[in-house]
């Protein structure tokens, strides 16, 4: 079965954090716990990438939504990397794509 | 006319199980020709209703079973999904209810919305007290479509 | 001491359903931390018991359900599967029931043979004319072995 | 979902049988069918590449051993070329492999 697994790396000078396996209500508190620690560090903004994510609902759009939320208070925003189909369709019912969550097909397209 | 071929499932009202729920989903939905997309709108759509019964149904301390019933239908998949928990009224505004919730909380509301909006038909019936019971129905797309 | 958490499962007893309890199992088994080799024996030794209920239990035109019972104990896997089909004498030589059988049925009798060599322990139980029920348990390998 | 598909190529002057997906007793007729059309063509013995197999259990075995016998009254040998563990854990359970049955790694060691 696939595990669930979250990996910072560095990248184009800014963190980019990797999750690999399903976001749900089981897995979605280790996504949490890493963004707390990143926004307890100040970062400014989130580089998260979603292409090894298969499987995204609500639980973990709560997750990431509670996390641009506190980025929004400082002008920041949330970028997300993914072409996974179910994923991008999730983002687009929620309607959070409105607000400060920005979806990317590449690294290379997210800002500095 | 022979009587639909059922599958039940039944899973501890827990978070580790839903991936159980959504691998047996995908192996039925699979075996009626369900497009790619279409076993992705089931799997999320029974995720979020057993995340429903996991967080909201049950207190933390008193964890029952959520029942799962399969009904395969010649051009649709039903699905029942039934916790034995604490029930709410469905016809109070439940965004209201979500102004209360603890800043701990993610929910976003959107659990109801989007079994909604992926599924053919949903119908929810909660009795306080007794539990809820949500039925889903997702028609099999014509090769027309 | 908390009971074990359970996971139960009922197929209709046609063959397609077999891999939805492969699929399933495999999600209990991952969450129980068993490593790829042992969730691969417990599909098996699980398929070989489901394949003898379909094949063996129920009469062509009165297909049954069977039911699935997986026990998650602290350092084993417990599974039970349990047919309401015609039963058979569990101490007779099943290798002389074989020799009668069709040409055209390709058991070799390995079913039974596959599920204790996989398996920890194998218990059967059948009552003719009422059904077989099979219990199977698979321990969690320690980290030192 | 895995679909379960049977391809025959031909390849090193002869019929490579290649089955995709899993083996039980859903599929297993499939394979039957497959076996006893070449047997029917009168092939002398059976290439079956069993690669892209991840499950096989004793209803794949009983189709294979079923054709092996046939074959064997020929002196024939059914090639299976595979290095999936589960699948050679099960061929190495049954014993199969001490009759007309041998399990290769590469089809390049399959005599023609
Ligand atoms: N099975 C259930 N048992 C009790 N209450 C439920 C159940 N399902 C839904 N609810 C109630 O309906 C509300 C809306 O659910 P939903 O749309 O999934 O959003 P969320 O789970 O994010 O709050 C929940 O907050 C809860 O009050
Ligand atoms: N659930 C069952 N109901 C009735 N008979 C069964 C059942 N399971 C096993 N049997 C009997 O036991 C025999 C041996 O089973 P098995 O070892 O799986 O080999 P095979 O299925 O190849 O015959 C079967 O042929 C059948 O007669």
């Amino acid at each position: 079965m696939s595990h669930f697994s979250i990996q910072i790396d560095h990248q184009n000078s800014q963190d980019v954090i990797r999750v690999h396996g399903e976001i749900d209500l089981h897995t979605c508190p280790d996504l949490h716990k890493t963004l707390s620690e990143q926004l307890a560090q100040g970062v400014a903004q989130f580089v998260l990438d979603l292409n090894q994510v298969h499987y995204l609902d609500s639980t973990g759009l709560g997750v990431i939504a509670h996390a641009a939320r506190q980025l929004g208070e400082k002008q920041g925003h949330v970028h997300i990397i993914t072409t996974q189909p179910q994923v991008l369709k999730i983002f687009d019912l929620s309607g959070l794509t409105k607000k400060n969550i920005i979806i990317h097909a590449n690294l290379a397209d997210v800002p500095a | 006319m022979p009587s639909p071929q059922r599958v039940q499932l039944s899973i501890p009202a827990s978070a580790e199980f839903i991936s159980v729920v959504r691998l047996a989903v995908s192996g039925v939905a699979a075996r009626m020709n369900f497009t790619i997309e279409d076993i992705e709108d089931i799997k999320v759509a029974l995720s979020e209703a057993c995340t429903n019964a996991i967080q909201h149904a049950y207190q933390a301390d008193a964890k029952g079973q959520i029942e799962i019933e399969f009904i395969l239908h010649d051009a649709s998949l039903e699905m029942i999904v039934q916790d034995h928990g604490k029930g709410f009224n469905t016809t109070e505004n439940i965004k209201a209810e979500k102004s209360n919730s603890s800043p701990e909380d993610f929910g976003l509301g959107l659990g109801l919305v989007f079994i909604q909006s992926l599924m053919d038909e949903a119908e929810i019936n909660s009795i306080k007290g007794k539990g809820t019971t949500l039925k889903m129905l997702k028609n099999l797309s014509t090769h027309a479509a």
